[in-house]
């Protein structure tokens, strides 16, 4: 138990140098992986016959989830017609991509995040499966989400029973070149 | 213990984070044998907002909007350790009105936190009654704290070497109203409920605490007093100025949830008793130390003295600590509230420790209510006293 | 035979407590049957806050002279004060000032300090907005001065108890929340 | 160094200390060994000392050892001025391990299990030592000097 | 304009009386039963308390305070929300039937107040979890303001447009993929008396052993502020 511990010890110094920004071949990586996928990423297939069923006490029985306001994702299956909740699935990731209607948007929008979605989950491959690991995942999608609004490619949806603005005013000609990129 | 672990009819109950009972955002994991408790986790944490994190990153001044959020029902109690243990690391006296000020404040603030302890407890037990009176009472001190202070319940009043500002014109009269009214108050609730067979039936017995473990268990307050450990820290530290005033430290020795409930009802007693006496002998002079201690300058000249060099009016934005260390507490009314506080030369303290009565005073909830009945759970956390505020900061 | 009577005895010595607590409830309930009512019936009336009360701030720009004072001892350090050196009067200009509302703590730290008295506050406590961008206050939003309550000829204002000792002599027209 | 009088009889006694002066208030701290520590807390306990009223850990310096702080009271019946001592342990931080006190002083439990969470020690034979404050699987120690708060949407500033 | 696209002007409802009217009629039974849920975290709910107590008796509004969400219309998020206390927010918004409005009490709530420096916690601002319909600065605000931002959430409802509802009901974007992360169990099982009776010798169960081996953070969009 001492080494395993000692090896954690190591793992949380390197926990302090890795947070900083990731290194150049990290990007370099990252790209080579998107390249290596062919076309954009595939949704699993439906299942009809999927039920709601609840996880057993020995992950905590909770949903596992990632829960910010544009991105919702669940460590369980969701049918997308029934909503059935099959939270035994484990081995799947959902994502609820802006549930509360807050921008306007198209196929070819969803895909590039559904495409950014896929390749984070390929990354984090082999790493746990816990909250914070799908906090990463779904807080590097809402900072995608915020670069394609200030890109204008996607819109606030001003039809939506409330305008909170929430990623910041509207504003003209404005993109995400301009947004100040603090450490 | 001849349970065994898995048995197929336990049941597993989750009770919070958010539950009408759990007195803010406590979770329980219980764990149940058809009605009887076997088992209780409490998972804390749900209202940690990194409290010690940002002492670390502001001066005194800046700091004290801060703790107010730490315990919101005794509120002035957060204030004074966060200005006492400043005042302590630097030696900074105080004018005695202010002191006076203080205890006026702090009596008041305790009686304010054992009004809303009383209220969901008695609305735990499923008296509603109660609630409603104790709001009554809770908005007269509300009252008096706005005219003070201009806030209702984050006060920001206490300074380093004071108060922030005079008791305003008229005060000190409408105090003593409330002290003579409160009084009958508590009268009230006496008849209301202390004589109650349905409340007795329910508390009496629940919870039992020993007086060896309460002390091992590093229980504090009124948990620590009903035990039959006369341990009031008011008594035994003699801060402020509360040797000056003729009070009792209220106890009892039963241990269990009802003698809980009067040690709290006693003190809110005694704390008229000491608001009625500061009160009345309040002496005159300024309300804070005007002149604060021009540190490592002159380091031994006497306070007052000839040789002694006074800095400025008020207490500098830029106070700076001392390399020093000290532990300071104050008696909360959920138990002794420290900081351990690690100077560092600089604006900036380098450790600031919070010591909250309610986090250690709920590490003993799982002993207590094991083999209990789940209807208990209720009254045993109500009788604690917790305040997820501090208990997770 | 025997146990039945005890049984029988303790219940009816039970019921007789119970009945007799229950009347002493009651009495007290009853006698808050003379009292005046104490809910204020908000939008209509008001209760006029103490002096001291903190709500929003007001500013007034030609006394600022830009020390950031305000900013040091905020705990957010949260007053956006923009300004510029002007090097013809060897001064600091102020250009912009704004406070965010919407993280605003109302701790009255910046009032306390202020070494010009150009911030203080006021006693507008009625903020809220369908949009948080709009908590964001410009220096002419804070310049702006609330109406007073009791300049409020619509609204029947209540002295509540910490303020009908100071103004006994002074013959309002309006209710007092006292309990005494 | 001025010895404290706690400081002599645990010489006396021939426990291994290091006496670290008095702080603030005029209690007197001493330095444990971390591997002396379950052995010298029983001792304490014996002597008198029953209650612990805080226990803190702390980043001494960045890069540097952390320390775990006990305060310790005697209480005793009708007693106005207790004895109180202050008793620090210090680990290194690449694999700080202090024992635990909770089967001494049952007081430790929470405290010691929120010094594992926000500051790393690891107490030996703490029963349930696992992270009370933050999320479980939260990863990293958010007291220490060098914690570097991850990028997360939820805690930027509201735009 | 970049960011914004405005709403079409074409209105699709019919402005006929008798609609207006029945419009105007369910908006009317809307606004006066708000029947808030009792979400309190902190200080704040101590001022929501107040409301309930008898001074400001916010059952003048027909605001009969529930505990459980699936009774609840409205939801005061009184009291600073953090990390660990958000998805529980967001389950209990989800589990409130529409129509559900939100008003976002404090300062914690709107922005993260005090707690949007330094804090490694707090989550800045409810409206990264949940959209707010009133924001209600103060910290606390007084009861009074609750009820002015009351007020104002019924004006809103009454403006209300039926229609916006059913037009909006459009199909979920939803978006399933497998994964290869190393699932792991939950050490909050409710066993925590019972393992002091078994201890075992390594309780300390920090996990993450395969995270950083192989991965670190994807930060590439640093657009921090």
């Amino acid at each position: 138990a001492q080494d395993q511990q000692q090896q954690v010890k190591e793992e949380e110094e390197e926990a302090a140098v890795e947070n900083l920004p990731p290194p150049p071949q990290e990007e370099e990586q990252r790209r080579e992986r998107k390249t290596r996928r062919q076309g954009p990423a595939q949704p699993l297939p439906v299942q009809p016959l999927a039920e709601s069923k609840n996880m057993s006490r020995e992950y905590g029985g909770q949903w596992l989830s990632c829960t910010t306001r544009h991105i919702r994702i669940y460590a369980a299956y969701i049918n997308p017609e029934t909503n059935a909740f099959d939270q035994t699935q484990m081995d799947k990731l959902t994502l609820l991509l802006d549930p509360t209607d807050e921008f306007v948007w198209t196929d070819e929008t969803c895909q590039k995040v559904y495409d950014e979605f896929q390749d984070l989950v390929d990354h984090y491959e082999g790493a746990e499966l816990s909250e914070y690991t799908l906090r990463l995942i779904g807080s590097d999608l809402e900072h995608f989400i915020r670069k394609l609004l200030y890109d204008g490619e996607i819109k606030y949806n001003m039809m939506s029973r409330v305008l909170n603005f929430s990623m910041g005013k509207p504003r003209i000609k404005f993109n995400s070149s301009q947004i100040p990129d603090v450490k | 213990m001849s349970l065994p672990l898995t048995r197929k009819d336990l049941m597993i109950v989750n009770m919070g984070p958010q539950h009408p009972s759990m007195h803010g955002v406590l979770r329980l994991i219980v764990t149940l044998d058809g009605e009887d408790v076997i088992d209780c986790e409490p998972i804390l944490g749900y209202l940690h907002r990194g409290m010690e994190k940002i002492a670390e990153n502001r001066t005194i001044i800046q700091y004290l909007p801060y703790v107010t959020r730490w315990d919101y029902l005794a509120t002035m109690f957060t204030e004074a350790i966060t200005v006492n243990a400043p005042e302590f690391l630097e030696n900074i006296q105080i004018p005695q009105r202010a002191s006076y000020i203080r205890v006026i404040m702090l009596e008041l603030s305790r009686i304010a936190s054992h009004l809303l302890w009383l209220g969901p407890f008695m609305a735990d037990l499923g008296a509603q009654t109660p609630f409603f009176y104790i709001f009554r009472e809770r908005e007269l001190i509300y009252d008096l704290f706005e005219a003070a202070t201009g806030m209702r319940m984050m006060h920001n009043y206490f300074r380093i070497g004071g108060v922030a500002a005079d008791l305003p014109y008229g005060w000190i009269d409408k105090c003593l109203d409330f002290c003579d009214y409160f009084l009958r108050g508590v009268i009230e609730y006496q008849q209301l409920i202390t004589q109650n067979p349905i409340f007795l039936e329910r508390v009496e017995g629940v919870g039992f605490i020993s007086g060896e473990e309460a002390v091992n268990w590093g229980l504090s307050g009124p948990m620590l007093r009903a035990s039959g450990i006369q341990w009031d820290l008011r008594k035994v530290d003699l801060y402020e100025s509360y040797n000056q005033f003729d009070w009792k430290v209220q106890w009892q020795k039963e241990g269990d949830s009802l003698a809980r409930y009067l040690v709290r009802i006693g003190e809110m007693r005694e704390s008229i008793k000491i608001i009625q006496q500061a009160v009345e002998k309040i002496p005159g002079g300024p309300y804070e130390n005007l002149e604060v201690r021009r540190f490592k300058k002159a380091k031994n000249s006497e306070w007052n003295d000839f040789e002694y060099r006074f800095l400025g009016k008020k207490p500098s934005p830029n106070f700076e600590l001392s390399k020093q260390e000290l532990y300071a507490r104050v008696e909360a009314p959920k138990g002794e509230l420290g900081i351990y506080l690690v100077g560092d030369d600089s604006l900036f303290p380098w450790r600031w420790k919070i010591r909250p009565p309610g986090f250690i005073n709920l590490q003993i909830l799982p002993q207590l209510v094991k083999k209990m009945k789940l209807a208990d759970i209720m009254t045993i956390l109500g009788s604690i006293d917790i305040i997820m505020g501090e208990v997770d900061r | 035979m025997f146990p039945m009577v005890t049984g029988f005895m303790s219940y009816g010595q039970q019921t007789i407590r119970a009945a007799r607590y229950i009347g002493q409830s009651f009495i007290i309930t009853l006698s808050h049957t003379n009292r005046l009512p104490i809910t204020i019936h908000y939008p209509y009336e008001k209760s006029i806050t103490s002096e001291r009360f903190r709500g929003r701030i007001h500013f007034e720009f030609d006394k600022c002279i830009a020390c950031e004072v305000c900013v040091r001892v905020c705990p957010i350090d949260l007053p956006l004060v923009d300004w510029r050196f002007e090097k013809d009067i060897k001064r600091k200009q102020l250009l912009n000032y704004s406070i965010d509302f919407g993280v605003c703590i109302f701790c009255g730290n910046c009032v306390e300090y202020c070494p010009t008295n150009c911030l203080s506050m006021t006693e507008e406590y009625e903020l809220s907005t369908y949009d948080r961008h709009e908590l964001n206050y410009n220096q002419i939003a804070l310049s702006r001065l609330p109406i007073s309550i009791m300049g409020d000829y619509t609204i029947q204002t209540i002295r509540n108890s910490t303020q009908s000792k100071i103004d006994e002599e002074k013959s309002w027209n309006s209710r007092t929340i006292t309990d005494y | 160094m001025q010895q404290g009088w706690l400081s002599n009889w645990l010489v006396k006694h021939e426990v291994v200390h290091r006496s670290l002066g008095f702080d603030h208030r005029g209690i007197e701290t001493l330095q444990i060994k971390a591997e002396d520590w379950d052995s010298i807390a029983v001792i304490l306990y014996v002597y008198g000392y029953n209650y612990l009223r805080s226990q803190c850990a702390y980043d001494v310096a960045p890069g540097g050892s952390l320390a775990s702080v006990y305060h310790l009271t005697r209480i005793q019946y009708g007693i106005d001025n207790p004895e109180e001592v202050c008793i620090k342990v210090f680990a290194q931080k690449d694999n700080p391990r202090i024992p635990s006190v909770f089967w001494i002083w049952r007081s430790s439990d929470f405290q010691e299990r929120e010094s594992f969470d926000m500051v790393g020690i690891s107490y030996d034979n703490h029963p349930r030592l696992k992270r009370i404050l933050m999320p479980e699987s939260w990863i990293g120690w958010p007291l220490r000097k060098d914690y570097i708060t991850p990028n997360f949407y939820e805690i930027q500033d509201a735009h | 304009m970049s960011l914004i696209e405005f709403p079409l002007l074409d209105q699709t409802s019919s402005n006929s009386v008798i609609s207006t009217t029945l419009k105007d009629l369910s908006n009317w039974s809307r606004l006066s039963s708000l029947w808030p849920l009792l979400y309190g975290t902190s200080c704040c709910f101590i001022e929501f308390a107040s409301l309930i107590g008898s001074r400001f008796d916010f059952d003048r509004y027909g605001l009969v305070p529930r505990s459980s969400p699936r009774q609840a219309d409205l939801i005061l998020t009184a009291g600073t929300v953090t990390m660990k206390m958000a998805p529980s927010l967001v389950r209990l918004y989800e589990q409130m039937p529409e129509p559900k409005y939100v008003i976002a009490m404090g300062a914690c709530t709107i922005t993260g107040g005090m707690f949007s420096t330094d804090s490694y916690s707090t989550v800045r601002g409810v409206d990264k979890l949940i959209p707010v319909d009133v924001y209600l600065p103060g910290c606390p605000p007084k009861p009074e303001a609750v009820i002015d931002a009351l007020t104002k959430l019924r004006k809103k409802i009454s403006r209300e447009i039926v229609e916006d509802r059913t037009l909006s009901q459009k199909k979920n974007r939803c978006f399933t993929t497998s994964h290869k992360l190393y699932v792991r169990r939950s050490t909050n099982t409710g066993t925590y008396e019972q393992e002091l009776l078994y201890q075992s010798p390594s309780t300390l169960d920090i996990s993450s052993e395969t995270f950083f081996k192989s991965k670190s953070p994807v930060s590439s969009y640093k657009l921090v502020n």
